[in-house]
């Protein structure tokens, strides 16, 4: 069985762009595809003009393409700051040679807990820094994730979901935030989300799914009026609320 | 051609008491998600039980494979009254299971060891008979075993597929929760899991003391080779532990055509280790989804 | 008991709990940091221990077969790693101990080389010749008529001290983070870009190497090597020790370990009423019943930390 | 609607762990053949609420009513008997087991009547007919939807409990679980949904519940909820002006 067969897209650097689709339109499996946690049986990846495919998903992460999951995986019994602290890159302390001697790395670790903290702080984290993960909410988790992901310095993240589970108005500032990193950072977000007002408000370009194949990739304007998409997925409701 | 039939039928004779331990230990690893190492022990406590019917009080072997297998239901039965449901209920995870059902294990061994010694014990059966068929012999002991084996596996295999009982263990181990909040009665499906695990496994604790001879290590020895069984067969398969443990018996067996003897048990797990090289979730097994 | 006799007596049965406390200060560095459910640690031992045997009976000098043991016994970590680790806990759980009953089969058959079940004979090489040196130079500043066994007993411990206070260090490191991040959840370590693989490989192996150590005082200690030494159940016993002084405690291994030994082997001074192989049974039972109720009542071990329990 | 409530939770306080209440001091009533829908932002304790009623959350203390009879604290199987069902959000399918043996699960308390069932079941949902020997894994999400109400309906059940029905589902087959509801809903089973399409849901709904903080928000009829200017504020997305 395939979840996804054939499915074709691109997203533009520094672009905001949103995977959309019914339930068990692979949108998942695409993420897990190209961030190489699922093996794909043919096609390929290209990733800043450099084929990836087949590589792993740690590898790709360091090459800046860094994602979240749906069903959040924070670390449980590690602090929220470490969780935060462990995404940092270039980091010569996480070298196995380097462990016993700390003057490699003393210096390097303090900044990256620096860091860790604003990133906390920008998704107000900040006074659980010290709270073990698991005692964080759904939403809270969520968050943790996307300031992980961040704490990466990703050219590329990829967001599965981000706002399930969050409150609304903490979930605009978030994507104010994502877009201003655009901006200053050339920051390229690609993310499933269900939500339409979201989609439609936020994205460059809308990648549409279904049944593991891309049906259209267009702006949210073009896609809204595509009478396939709108078979496919918006149906009747979305007629009615377009 | 004659030795590799002759290697067939002792492998099969050996794959059938693998099976049958492996189908017992891979029911209640499906319904309970419980990796448990006592299940060798169960085996080995089935087949003193039988020893002690058919040597001590002198009653006829049918009788006392009987008796093992309703005792070993029975420890099944207390185990989960008193380890397992209490434990699952209080939350604790795989891995927590599995370390105390070691230390079931150990318990176990070692009483058997404190009540009946170290040195080996016999059941009363002929152990010399065997029927020429010509190109290979048989011994009694191997029609026995295989028929026995091949009747259980049929009926529990029916069981499984066409039983209400045995369609709501296959629910159960899909989802223990949906299972329960369908309206399914989950303890007496887990009842039936612990009686029919436990029965098996002191079924083939008898065999296994029918086939060569009991010690209080006799069911430990041979769980490895059990749970190769039920890894080659995808764990959490009943189904696939049957096959894994008949092909387990026969690799090991044939696999004396060609190198010693002693290294019988060793091929086993070189064959278990290879398996997992190309099909990391077992021969039959499912691939397990993320994301 | 005589005294004396009494005194080399525990003097063994601490050395044994030494040997058990390096051993499981291995352990815990693959299950404890990185949650692998190496099953077939006593493989790694018996690599250590045979391989520094075998040299040593062919010539090579002690000292220089030390440090080879114990490398060999970290590249087998990483050859046993290579096929294994990608596999689920409960599989890797049990191919580990099944390469380590292939191994132990292995060298109880090749007796040509190994003696087989009659055993590796000298296998401690030069160690008798330097227990003796070091006893004359204790004679020397007046520690007279000690028993032989002493020097062997504090080094043994001075090494697994040394291997805590070792391990501790690294704890603090980033490294041991990124352990711990695999341990909790292997991708989500890896979706930030930690090489996951490659770190539980290291783990393996730092693990397989401390175990190396362990194998070569049990070699001293034992002289004689034989493949039973090497069975599934020293593991167990491993586990026990972990499970009793708390997984990711280094402190509660050193102490389980001395509560472990000497039920293991301690028992035996005290005299029971009954036959001594009955005793003998029932100081397994007694050691399955503590797994089983620390299970049920502190997963988290004597030091472990609640918080910090992963056991799911 | 009637007198006598079918279905009657006061006061219920408690959560999964003994430390922490999710629920405090939440109440639900449906009346006979009611479309009752429970709203709510994220973590309000809807889903708990749903749980708690039917016996997998540990209460501290309130009781449920069904039918005139304590439940309080009862096994699922027993409710099940006692004709109440339930839906989970998700898994709440068998994967493993074809359609016709997951419908077969659901009939553990009417095994007699249970032929009888699965032919109205499949008159219900012909598409399930259609597969009813394959594994239910196969099933798409709408069809899994179908199937797992299907299910919980194969006892006849007086109150049919609902954990966000169109959760993950395309626009186009919400719409569909909705005609369901009210299908299902016509032939005389009150239903208790909890939803995240509110506006939807609210549309259907002969009694509201707004959940906030494990506590009762709002109360009344769907149709009120909706007109009030609070609870469009709040958790309607700021009233028209967040619809498109």
């Amino acid at each position: 069985m395939k979840a996804v067969d054939g499915a074709t897209f691109t997203v533009r650097r520094g672009s905001i762009t949103s995977l959309i689709g019914p339930n068990g339109a692979g949108k998942t499996t695409a993420f897990n595809l190209v961030t190489g946690f699922t093996r794909a049986d043919s096609g390929t990846v290209v990733f800043e003009g450099r084929n990836v495919t087949r590589r792993g998903p740690d590898q790709l992460a360091r090459a800046g393409m860094v994602r979240t999951f749906q069903l959040t995986r924070v670390l449980g019994k590690m602090r929220v700051i470490e969780n935060a602290m462990l995404a940092a890159s270039e980091h010569p302390g996480e070298r196995f040679v380097n462990a016993l001697v700390p003057r490699r790395w003393k210096h390097r670790e303090a900044e990256v807990r620096e860091r860790a903290m604003e990133m906390l702080d920008q998704v107000g984290l900040a006074a659980k820094a010290e709270d073990y993960a698991a005692t964080l909410s759904g939403g809270q988790r969520k968050l943790l994730e996307l300031a992980r992901a961040l704490m990466a310095e990703p050219t590329l993240v990829m967001l599965d979901e981000p706002m399930a589970g969050v409150n609304p108005t903490l979930g605009r500032q978030l994507l104010d935030y994502l877009a201003r990193l655009r901006e200053e950072r050339g920051l390229t977000v690609l993310f499933i989300e269900h939500d339409m007002e979201v989609v439609m408000g936020v994205s460059d370009e809308v990648v549409v799914m279904g049944e593991g194949r891309v049906i259209t990739q267009a702006p949210p304007d073009e896609v809204r009026r595509d009478q396939r998409v709108i078979d496919a997925y918006l149906g009747a409701a979305g007629e009615a609320e377009a | 051609m004659e030795t590799f039939l002759q290697t067939t039928i002792n492998g099969l004779a050996s794959g059938s008491i693998y099976a049958l331990g492996a189908i017992g230990l891979s029911l209640v690893y499906a319904i309970l998600k419980l990796v448990n190492f006592a299940h060798g022990d169960f085996m080995t406590l089935g087949g003193y039980v039988a020893f002690v019917v058919n040597v001590s009080l002198g009653a006829p072997l049918v009788v006392a494979a009987a008796a093992a297998v309703a005792a070993i239901a029975v420890v099944g039965l207390i185990t989960e009254a008193v380890i397992w449901r209490p434990m699952r209920n209080r939350g604790a995870g795989v891995m927590q299971l599995l370390l105390l059902s070691i230390g079931l294990a150990f318990v176990i061994r070692n009483l058997i060891l404190f009540g009946w010694g170290g040195q080996e014990k016999r059941l009363d059966i002929d152990n010399t008979r065997t029927f020429d068929l010509g190109i290979v012999r048989i011994s009694l002991i191997q029609v026995i075993v295989i028929s026995i084996a091949a009747v259980v596996l049929v009926a529990v295999g029916v069981m499984l597929r066409s039983t209400y009982v045995g369609k709501s263990m296959r629910a159960l181990s899909d989802s223990f929760d949906l299972a329960e909040v369908s309206g399914i009665d989950t303890r007496r499906v887990v009842t039936y899991t612990w009686v029919l695990g436990g029965g098996l496994a002191g079924l083939a604790g008898v065999l296994a003391g029918i086939f060569t001879t009991l010690r209080p290590d006799t069911g430990f020895l041979l769980l490895l080779g059990i749970f190769a069984a039920v890894i080659l067969g995808g764990i959490g398969n009943p189904f696939g532990a049957l096959v894994g443990g008949i092909a387990l018996g026969l690799v090991q067996e044939w696999s004396t055509n060609w190198i010693t003897p002693t290294y019988k048990e060793a091929i086993g797990f070189v064959v278990l280790i290879l398996v997992l090289l190309f099909r990391p979730n077992g021969v039959l097994g499912h691939a397990t989804r993320t994301g | 008991m005589d005294p004396l006799l009494a005194f080399g007596f525990w003097a063994y049965v601490l050395t044994v709990a030494g040997v058990y406390a390096i051993f499981v200060l291995g352990l815990q560095v693959q299950v404890g940091d990185t949650g692998l459910l190496n099953f077939g640690h006593v493989a790694f031992m018996a690599i250590g221990a045979y391989s520094l045997g075998l040299m040593v009976t062919n010539g090579i000098p002690t000292i220089v077969a030390i440090p080879i043991a114990v490398v060999l016994a970290a590249i087998a970590g990483v050859l046993l790693g290579l096929p294994t680790l990608r596999l689920r806990g409960d599989y890797f759980a049990i191919v580990t101990i099944a390469a380590g009953e292939i191994l132990r089969i292995l060298v109880q058959n090749r007796q040509d080389e190994t003696g087989g079940t009659l055993g590796l004979r000298r296998a401690s090489g030069a160690w008798r010749d330097w227990n003796d040196s070091m006893l004359d130079w204790l004679d020397g500043l007046g520690l007279r008529d000690l028993d032989r066994r002493v020097p062997l007993l504090v080094i043994t411990w001075v090494t697994a001290v040394l291997v805590a206070l070792l391990l501790m260090h690294i704890g603090r490191s980033p490294w041991r983070r990124t352990l711990r991040a695999v341990r909790e959840n292997e991708d989500a370590a890896a979706a930030v870009g930690k090489p996951v693989f490659r770190l539980k490989l290291q783990a393996l192996a730092l693990g397989a190497a401390i175990a190396g150590l362990a194998g070569v005082y049990f070699t001293f200690l034992q002289t004689s090597l034989y493949p039973e030494n090497f069975e599934p159940i020293v593991t167990f016993i491993g586990f026990a020790i972990l499970i009793l002084g708390g997984i990711g405690s280094y402190f509660g291994t050193v102490l389980g370990s001395i509560v472990i030994a000497f039920i293991i082997s301690g028992v035996r001074f005290l005299d029971f009423p009954i036959a001594e192989d009955k005793v003998a049974a029932l100081r397994f039972v007694v050691i399955g019943l503590i797994i089983m109720g620390m299970m049920a009542f502190r997963p988290q071990g004597l030091f472990g930390k609640k918080e910090e329990l992963h056991l799911d | 609607m009637t007198d006598a409530p079918v279905l009657v939770a006061e006061d219920l306080v408690g959560g999964y762990v003994a430390e922490v209440d999710i629920l405090r001091g939440c109440a639900l009533t449906a009346g006979e053949g009611e479309i009752v829908v429970v709203i709510g932002p994220n973590g309000a304790g809807k889903s708990t609420l749903v749980k708690a009623i039917f016996g997998l959350v540990p209460l501290r203390q309130g009781t449920v009513t069904l039918h005139g009879t304590d439940v309080t604290g009862q096994r699922p199987n027993r409710i099940s008997a006692l004709g109440m069902s339930y839906v989970p959000q998700v898994n709440n399918v068998f994967p493993s087991l074809t359609i016709q043996e997951n419908l077969e699960m659901g009939a553990a308390n009417s095994r007699a009547t249970m032929d009888e069932r699965m032919d109205a079941m499949y008159a219900l949902f012909p598409r399930l007919r259609e597969r009813r020997r394959n594994r239910a894994e196969g099933l798409s999400g709408g069809e899994r939807q179908m199937l797992a109400v299907a299910r919980a309906l194969m006892p006849e059940p007086s109150v049919l409990l609902l954990d966000e029905p169109s959760a993950g589902l395309a626009p186009k087959a919400v719409g569909e679980v909705f005609e369901t509801v009210q299908q299902v809903n016509a032939s005389g089973v009150t239903i208790v949904m909890i939803e995240q399409n509110a506006r939807a849901a609210l549309a259907l709904a002969d009694r509201g519940y707004v959940l906030e903080g494990g506590q009762n928000r709002f109360t009344g009829k769907g149709a009120d909820l909706l007109d009030d200017p609070q609870v469009a504020e709040l958790y309607l997305g700021g009233g028209a002006a967040g619809r498109e």
